[in-house]
C-alpha cells in the first residue's frame, strides 16, 4: 500500500492518458480537462506547503538569529501585507483605519516572532501580551471598520491601490532588473569563457563574434558579416536545434515511459 | 421545386440583411458611388460542387465544407473576392441567446455580492432549466428546416479558398455552440467587392456532425510510439538477464562524484536546483532520479544539501526524495527537514533568493538540473563568481548555449536524460540508453531514405510520416 | 608587454560591468549618430521611395499591436516623414485591431515634427502644415484582413467607404481619381504578424502592386525567400532595419538612439573578448618558452 | 501626478539602484531587495492563484455561483476530488502520515507523463523527422544566382542535413567515439557549437535593450523630479527635489563608505603583511 501503490497509480493515469490522446471523442476530452483541472487544483493546493515552507525558514531564521535574520522581517511583512491587501478593497474614496489594521497586523506578527525567539521567560511573558493586544485591536478594527471590506470570492483585490502599487513599483522594478543583469552577466561570461582554447571553444567563439559584429559598420566586409550571421542562425544553428529536439524527445519518452511501467523509481520517495 | 426557390430568394434577403448588420461605420456609403460600382460588377457565377460533412479526427460539433470555386474567381470576370458561409439556424437561437446573457448577468450578480434581495440562485437555476428544455428541442427545430428559421452569416473567407471548417463550441452554454446528431444545412455565397452583388450556392444539408473514437491522423504517432516501447521493454529485458551493455563516459556526469568529493574536503554545502519547470515536465522528473543519486552520495560524504525551489510540488516530491536517498545511506538522523526549502513562484524573485544563497553560503559545487529559462545565465554566472564548480544540464535548447559557456561541465539536452542511468549504473536503465540510440539510428536511417524519396520524387514515403496536426 | 594582456585575463569582472554601464548610459544620452550598415533590402525600399515624383501615393499598411510598438513604430515614423518631404502622399490602414489608435498618434506626431523646417541629406525642406485628406487618407480598421485587402484591390470605398474620421472618401481631395492599387505606387506592410502573408499572397499575388515589408526582428528570417522571389522589393526586420532606414532618410530618430546603445554595448563585449583572447595567447607563449 | 505616486516611483527606483548593486558586490540594498520581493512575489501569487486559479475552476464548479450550499447543488460535484487529493498534499504537515501524499503527487506524475509521451513523439520526432526528409536541394547555388550565403539555397540545405546526421551520431551513448564514427560524431559537436555561439551572440541584442529599459525608467523618474516632462506636471512642487536629492545622497553616501571601507582594508592588510 505505502509502496506500491503510487506506481501503480502512475502506471494507470499514465497509460490512460497516454491513449487519450488518439481518442479525440467529447467523452474522452472531457476525462482529459477533468484530469488538467486536477493537476492545477492539487498545484495550488499544494502552494500552502510551499507558503508554510517559506514561512518556517524564516521563522528558524530569526529564532535561531542566524546571519541576516533581520531580513526575513522584511519577507514576512512583505508576504502578509500582500495578502491581506489582496483580499481587501475599500468601499468609497476614504481609507479609514485600514492603514492602521494592516500595521498592526505587522506589528502583531512582529510581537509573535518576539515571543518565539525571546530566552527571557518575563520579556516572552509581556510579547504574548503585546501580541494579544495587538491582534484584538486588529481583529476589531476588521470587525467594526466599515470603510472597507474583505473580498474572498470575488477578485476585487486585485484593483486594491496598495495592491497594485506594491506590484508595480516593487514586484515589477526589481523582477526586470534582475533580468536586466543579464545585459551584463553575458558581457561577462562572453570574456572569461570565449578563450580559444581548442577547436571546439574557438568554433564557439568565432560564431558568438561573427553574429555579435553583425551590425557594425567598421569592420572590413559588413555587408558579408551580416549576411554571414544570417545563414549562421539558419542553417548550423537550425541543425543543431534539430538534431538536439530529436534526442530530446527520444529521451523524455523513454524517460516517461520508464516512469509510467515502474521501471525508474528515483522519482518517488520510500519509506 | 418551387417552394425551394422561395426559399432561396428569403435567405438572399437574410443574407442582405446581415450583410447590412455587419456594416461597421454609422455613415452609409456614398450611394452615388455605389450604383456606379454596382453598374460595373455583375453578379458572379457560384460556387459549383458544395460539400458538408462531418469534421474528422475530432470531438464533433464541427462541420467541414467544401467547393469548386466560382467562375469567376482568379478566371472570368474576376471578380470574386471571397466567400461569406451560412448556416440555417432555427429562430429559438435567439430565445437562447437571450437567457444565456440572462444567466450570466445573473451568475456576475451572484459572484459580484450585491444583495438584491431577491434569490439569485433560485433564478439561476430556473434559467438554466429554461435553457436546458430550449436545448432538447434544439434537435427537432433543426429537423423542421426549412420552418421557423433563418440563415445566419458564420465566417468571411476570401477569394481562392475551397474548404471552411466551421468550428463550433462543444460547452452548451457557449456561444457558437453546434449540437451534434442534429441536421444543420449550409449555403455559400460568392462573394464581389459590391457587397451588394452577391450569388448564393445550391444549399446542402441536411448533415451531421459527432465525434470520433479514434484519431486516424495519428496514426504514425501511435505506431513510433508503440515500436519505441517494445524496443525499450526489450533491451531492459536484455539487460535484466545480464547481457553487459556498454556506455561512453560522458564529462558532466563523471564530474559530479569528484564534486561532492570536493565540497566534502572543503567543508562546504552542494547546492542542487531544480530549475522552473513543474512535475508535469519530464525534465523535472529526470532531474528528481538524479538528485536522489546526488543526495544519497551527499549523505554517504556527510555533507550539506541545499535544495530551493521553486514549485511547491517540486518541493514536495523533492523532501520526498532526499529523505529516501538518506534512507537508503543509512544517514536518516542526519536528513534535515529544512533543506529542501520553497522560495517563490515567480522567476526572477527566485533567482535573487538563489544568487544570494550562492554568494552567502558559497556551495562548492552547484548542481544546476531541470527546465531553465532566461535565469540561466544569471544563476550561471553567480555561481561563477563565487569560485563553485558547476555541473548544469537542461532540456531548453535556448539556454545551452549559456550552460556551455558558464558553467565547467554541461550535459546537452538528451545526456540530461541519460545522467541518471549513468550514475545509477543499474543494468535496467542502461538497457533503455540502448533502446535509445538505436531509435537514433532507426532515425538517421529513415531521414537518408526519405530525402532519396524526395528526391526521386516519391511523396507517399515522406507523407507516410507526416502528421498534421 | 606580456603582463599587461595577462593582467587583462585575470581582470576583475566588475571593470567590465563598470565600462559596460558607462558606455550605455553615454551612449543612451549622446546625441550624435552613428554609422549605419546599410543591407541593401532596406536600401531598396528607400531608393524606391526617394525616385517617386511628388504627388504619387504610397500606400502604408500599420498592421502590429502595440506590444510590438518598439520595433515598428520607428519604421513607421521615419517612412512617412519621408514620404511627406517629398511631397508623395500616404493612405494608412490598420488591420490589426489595436492598430488604428496607433496610427492615429504616430500621423499626428509626425505631422506635428512636419512644421518645422528641416535639412536632409543635404537638402533643406520647409516645413509645411499636413492636412487630412490632402497628404494622407487614413482608412481605419475592419475584420477579416484578407477579405479587405482583397476588396481595396477593386476599390478602396467598399470596404472603407468613409475614412477613420467619418469623411466620405470621396469628399477627400486626394482621393479623386484613386481607385484601387493600380493609383498607387507601392505598399509597404509594417507587420508584427500574419497578416504579411495575407499581403503577400492576396495583395501582391493577385494585384502585382510593388510590395515591401518591415518586420519584428524574430520574423524576419521566415520572409527572406520572398526576396529571391521578387514578390517583394523590400525587407526591414526589426529596430535593425528602422535604424537603416533613419539612417538613410538622414532623420536620427529611436531606432538610432537604440543602435547606438546596441552598438557600442556590443563593441565593449567584443573588445573584452579579443582582449581576453590576446591576454590567453600571450600567457600560453610564456609557459612555451618557461618550458624550453 | 501627485506626490504619493512620485515617492511610489522614487520607491521603485530605489529597489531598481538596490538590485543592480549586486554587480558590485553583495550588500545590505540587494538583502534587502531581495528578501522584500521574495516577500511580496510569493504573497502576490498566493493571491493570483486564489483569484485566478482556485475560485474558477474550484470553487465556482462546486458553487455554481452558489456558495451557501456548496457542492451539493452544483452540477459538477465531482470537482470535490480534486479538492480531496489536494488536502490529501496537506498529510506532509504529519510525519506519520506524510506518506498519503504521494498519492495525488503519483497522479500528478501519471497524468504529466503519459501526456508527455504522444505529444513529444508528435512534435519532438514526427515533425522534425518530416522537416529533415523533406529538405530540398533546388536552387543549389542560390537563388538567383551563386550565394553561398543564401540560408535557403539546396546546398545549405544539405549542410542542415549532414548536421542533423552528425549531431544525432554525437549523442549515441552506446559507442565509443572512435574512427569514422568519432570522426562524424566530432563533426556533430562542431555543429553543436556554431549554433550555440551563434544563438549566444544573437541574444546579446536583446540582453543590451533590457538594461536600455532601465536606465530609461530612471531617466523617467529623473524627468518627473525635476518637471521636465514633455506635459508638466500640475501638482509640481518643491518636495519632488527633496526627495530625488535625498535619494541621490543616499547613494552617494554609501559610494563614499565602500571607498573608505576599501582603501582602509586595503591598508589594514599591508600593515598586516
Amino acid at each position: 500500500m505505502k509502496r506500491e501503490l503510487p506506481f501503480v497509480l502512475v502506471f494507470i493515469f499514465g497509460m490512460f492518458m497516454l491513449l487519450q490522446y488518439f481518442v479525440p471523442h467529447e467523452k474522452s476530452e472531457w476525462v482529459y480537462e477533468f484530469f488538467l483541472a486536477w493537476t492545477i487544483i492539487i498545484g495550488i493546493f499544494a502552494l500552502a506547503l510551499g507558503i508554510w515552507s517559506l514561512f518556517k525558514v524564516s521563522v528558524d531564521k530569526i529564532k535561531m538569529h542566524r546571519p541576516g535574520w533581520g531580513y526575513s522581517y522584511v519577507t514576512l511583512a512583505g508576504l502578509f501585507v500582500m495578502i491581506a491587501f489582496g483580499f481587501t478593497k475599500r468601499n468609497g474614496d476614504a481609507w479609514g483605519l485600514y492603514h492602521l489594521w494592516w500595521i498592526l497586523g505587522l506589528l502583531c506578527l512582529g510581537a509573535i516572532m518576539q515571543v518565539r525567539a525571546e530566552t527571557n521567560t518575563g520579556r516572552k511573558k509581556m510579547y504574548f501580551v503585546v501580541s494579544l493586544v495587538l491582534l484584538a485591536a486588529t481583529v476589531a478594527i476588521s470587525i467594526f471598520d466599515n470603510t472597507w471590506s474583505f473580498h474572498f470570492y470575488t477578485s476585487e483585490g486585485l484593483e486594491n491601490t496598495l495592491f497594485r502599487n506594491f506590484f508595480d513599483y516593487i514586484m515589477i522594478p526589481i523582477l526586470s532588473t534582475m533580468f536586466a543583469l543579464l545585459a551584463f552577466f553575458i558581457a561577462s561570461a562572453a570574456y572569461r569563457a570565449f578563450r580559444a582554447r581548442n577547436l571546439m571553444a574557438t568554433l564557439l567563439l568565432f560564431a558568438a563574434l561573427l553574429v555579435m559584429s553583425r551590425f557594425n559598420p567598421w569592420i572590413p566586409g559588413a555587408e558579408y558579416v551580416a549576411k554571414a550571421s544570417t545563414w549562421l542562425m539558419n542553417v548550423p544553428n537550425l541543425a543543431a536545434q534539430r538534431a538536439i529536439v530529436m534526442g530530446i524527445g527520444l529521451g523524455v519518452i523513454a524517460t516517461a515511459l520508464k516512469v509510467i511501467l515502474g521501471i525508474e523509481r528515483g522519482y518517488m520517495g520510500k519509506g | 421545386m418551387a417552394l425551394y426557390k422561395w426559399f432561396f430568394v428569403l435567405g438572399f434577403i437574410f443574407c442582405l440583411c446581415g450583410m447590412a448588420t455587419a456594416q461597421e461605420s454609422g455613415v452609409p456609403p456614398d450611394s452615388a458611388n455605389i450604383d456606379t460600382i454596382s453598374q460595373s460588377i455583375p453578379p458572379p457565377a457560384p460556387v459549383t460542387d458544395l460539400q458538408a460533412f462531418d469534421t474528422r479526427n475530432d470531438h464533433g460539433h464541427s462541420i467541414t465544407l467544401k467547393w469548386k470555386k466560382s467562375a469567376d474567381d482568379g478566371a472570368g470576370n474576376n471578380s470574386v473576392i471571397g466567400y461569406e458561409i451560412y448556416t440555417w439556424e432555427p429562430n429559438m437561437v435567439d430565445s437562447m441567446a437571450q437567457l444565456r446573457s440572462e444567466i450570466d448577468q445573473v451568475r456576475a450578480a451572484i459572484y459580484g455580492g450585491k444583495k438584491t434581495g431577491e434569490d439569485l440562485k433560485k433564478k439561476i437555476r430556473t434559467l438554466k432549466d429554461q435553457y436546458d428544455i430550449l436545448l432538447e428541442q434544439l434537435t427537432v427545430a433543426h429537423a423542421g428546416y426549412p420552418e421557423g428559421g433563418e440563415w445566419r452569416l458564420v465566417d468571411k473567407v476570401p477569394a481562392g479558398t475551397e474548404t471552411y471548417v466551421h468550428l463550433g463550441s462543444k460547452e452548451k452554454l457557449a456561444e457558437g455552440y453546434i449540437p451534434d446528431y442534429t441536421d444543420l444545412y449550409y449555403r455559400v455565397d460568392a462573394l464581389t467587392a459590391d457587397s451588394v452583388v452577391k450569388t448564393p450556392s445550391v444549399v446542402v444539408g441536411p448533415v451531421q456532425c459527432y465525434g470520433q473514437w479514434f484519431n486516424t491522423e495519428q496514426v504514425p504517432v501511435l505506431i513510433t510510439v508503440i515500436l519505441f516501447g517494445v524496443l525499450i521493454l526489450y533491451f531492459v529485458m536484455l539487460a535484466r538477464k545480464g547481457k553487459e551493455i556498454y556506455v561512453r563516459p560522458i564529462g558532466g556526469i563523471e564530474a559530479v562524484d569528484d564534486a561532492i568529493g570536493r565540497a566534502t574536503e572543503m567543508g562546504k554545502p552542494i547546492l542542487y536546483v531544480l530549475g522552473l519547470g513543474s512535475v508535469s515536465d519530464v525534465a523535472t522528473i529526470a532531474a528528481f532520479t538524479i538528485l536522489q543519486r546526488v543526495a544519497k552520495k551527499v549523505a554517504e560524504y556527510q555533507t550539506d544539501l541545499i535544495v530551493p525551489t521553486y514549485d511547491p510540488i517540486v518541493m514536495s516530491v523533492a523532501q520526498d526524495v532526499v529523505k529516501s536517498a538518506y534512507y537508503d545511506a543509512g544517514r536518516a538522523d542526519t536528513y534535515k527537514e529544512d533543506s529542501v526549502f520553497f522560495v517563490t513562484q515567480s522567476q526572477f524573485a527566485y533567482v535573487a533568493a538563489v544568487n544570494g544563497i550562492m554568494l552567502r553560503d558559497l556551495p562548492a559545487t552547484n548542481v544546476y538540473m531541470g527546465k531553465f529559462y532566461a535565469e540561466s545565465l544569471l544563476l550561471a554566472e553567480t555561481g561563477a563568481l563565487a569560485g563553485s564548480i558547476q555541473i548544469s544540464g537542461t532540456d531548453e535548447i535556448a539556454q545551452m548555449p549559456f550552460f556551455i559557456v558558464a558553467c565547467d561541465y554541461t550535459l546537452i539536452g538528451e545526456e540530461l536524460y541519460a545522467a541518471s542511468a549513468y550514475l545509477g549504473r543499474e543494468p535496467i536503465l542502461l538497457g533503455s540508453l540502448k533502446a535509445q540510440d538505436y531509435a537514433k539510428a532507426a532515425i538517421i536511417i529513415l531521414s537518408i531514405l526519405g530525402i532519396i524519396a524526395t528526391v526521386l520524387g516519391f511523396t507517399w514515403f515522406t507523407e507516410f510520416f507526416h502528421v498534421t496536426s | 608587454m606580456n603582463s599587461i594582456f595577462e593582467k587583462f585575463m585575470k581582470l576583475d569582472r566588475r571593470w567590465i560591468f563598470l565600462l559596460l554601464v558607462i558606455i550605455c548610459v553615454w551612449a543612451y544620452k549622446a546625441k550624435f549618430t552613428i554609422p549605419i550598415l546599410i543591407e541593401d533590402e532596406t536600401r531598396s525600399i528607400y531608393d524606391f521611395i526617394d525616385s517617386l515624383p511628388p504627388g504619387d501615393i504610397v500606400f502604408i499598411a500599420i498592421d502590429y499591436d502595440p506590444n510590438n510598438l518598439a520595433e515598428l513604430h520607428p519604421m513607421t515614423y521615419a517612412i512617412v516623414e519621408h514620404c511627406w518631404r517629398k511631397n508623395l502622399k500616404v493612405i494608412f490602414s490598420a488591420l490589426s485591431q489595436n492598430g488604428p489608435g496607433m496610427a492615429d498618434q504616430a500621423i499626428r506626431d509626425i505631422s506635428d515634427s512636419m512644421k518645422v523646417d528641416k535639412e536632409y541629406n543635404g537638402v533643406l525642406y520647409k516645413g509645411r502644415e499636413i492636412k487630412n485628406g490632402v497628404d494622407y487618407c487614413f482608412l481605419g480598421y475592419k475584420p477579416y484582413y484578407g477579405l479587405v485587402i482583397l476588396g481595396m484591390g477593386q476599390n478602396f470605398r467598399l470596404p472603407f467607404p468613409n475614412d477613420y474620421y467619418g469623411t466620405p472618401l470621396d469628399s477627400l481631395p486626394m482621393m479623386k481619381g484613386v481607385i484601387n492599387y493600380d493609383q498607387v505606387a507601392c505598399v509597404i506592410d509594417l507587420s508584427g504578424g500574419s497578416i504579411t502573408d495575407a499581403w503577400i499572397a492576396f495583395g501582391q499575388g493577385k494585384f502585382g502592386f510593388p510590395l515591401a515589408l518591415g518586420l519584428t526582428g524574430v520574423m524576419t528570417a521566415q520572409y527572406y525567400p520572398y526576396l529571391g522571389s521578387g514578390q517583394i522589393f523590400g525587407l526591414m526586420g526589426g529596430l535593425l532595419g528602422a535604424a537603416e532606414y533613419e539612417s538613410l532618410a538622414d532623420n536620427p530618430g529611436r531606432a538610432i538612439d537604440g543602435m547606438r546603445v546596441q552598438l557600442f554595448a556590443h563593441l565593449v563585449i567584443i573588445f573584452f573578448i579579443i582582449m581576453g583572447n590576446i591576454g590567453y595567447f600571450a600567457s600560453q607563449r610564456r609557459k612555451k618558452r618557461e618550458e624550453v | 501626478m501627485d506626490f504619493t505616486t512620485f515617492l511610489w516611483m522614487t520607491f521603485g527606483v530605489f529597489v531598481t539602484l538596490a538590485t543592480f548593486s549586486f554587480l558590485y558586490k553583495d550588500n545590505p540594498f540587494y538583502k534587502f531587495a531581495e528578501h522584500l520581493v521574495v516577500g511580496v512575489s510569493a504573497g502576490y501569487f498566493v493571491i493570483i492563484l486564489w483569484h485566478n486559479g482556485l475560485v474558477p475552476n474550484l470553487f465556482q464548479k462546486l458553487a455554481d455561483g452558489d456558495w451557501y450550499y456548496l457542492w451539493l447543488n452544483s452540477s459538477e460535484p465531482w470537482y470535490i476530488v480534486p479538492a480531496i487529493l489536494g488536502m490529501l498534499m496537506w498529510t506532509r504537515f504529519s510525519r506519520e502520515y506524510a506518506w498519503v501524499s504521494r498519492w495525488p503527487m503519483a497522479m500528478y506524475i501519471g497524468i504529466s507523463t503519459g501526456i508527455a509521451i504522444p505529444l513529444t513523439m508528435s512534435t519532438y520526432i514526427n515533425k522534425q523527422l518530416y522537416a529533415t526528409m523533406t529538405l530540398s536541394f533546388d536552387n543549389f547555388w542560390g537563388h538567383g544566382g551563386f550565394n553561398l550565403l543564401d540560408p535557403y539555397s539546396g546546398l545549405s540545405n544539405l549542410i542542415i542535413f549532414v548536421g542533423v546526421i552528425s549531431a544525432l551520431i554525437y549523442f549515441f551513448f552506446s559507442k565509443a567515439h572512435e574512427g569514422w564514427f568519432g570522426r562524424v560524431a566530432d563533426l556533430g559537436i562542431w555543429t553543436l557549437m556554431i549554433g550555440f555561439g551563434a544563438s549566444f551572440g544573437y541574444t546579446v541584442m536583446a540582453r543590451i535593450s533590457l538594461f536600455v529599459n532601465r536606465i530609461q525608467d530612471v531617466d523617467d523618474w529623473g524627468k518627473v523630479a525635476w518637471n521636465s516632462t514633455v506635459e508638466p506636471n500640475p501638482n509640481y512642487s518643491n518636495w519632488f527635489l527633496v526627495v530625488f536629492w535625498g535619494m541621490v545622497l543616499i547613494i552617494v553616501v554609501y559610494i563614499i563608505k565602500e571607498i573608505v571601507q576599501h582603501f582602509s582594508s586595503k591598508s589594514k592588510a599591508q600593515t598586516q603583511a
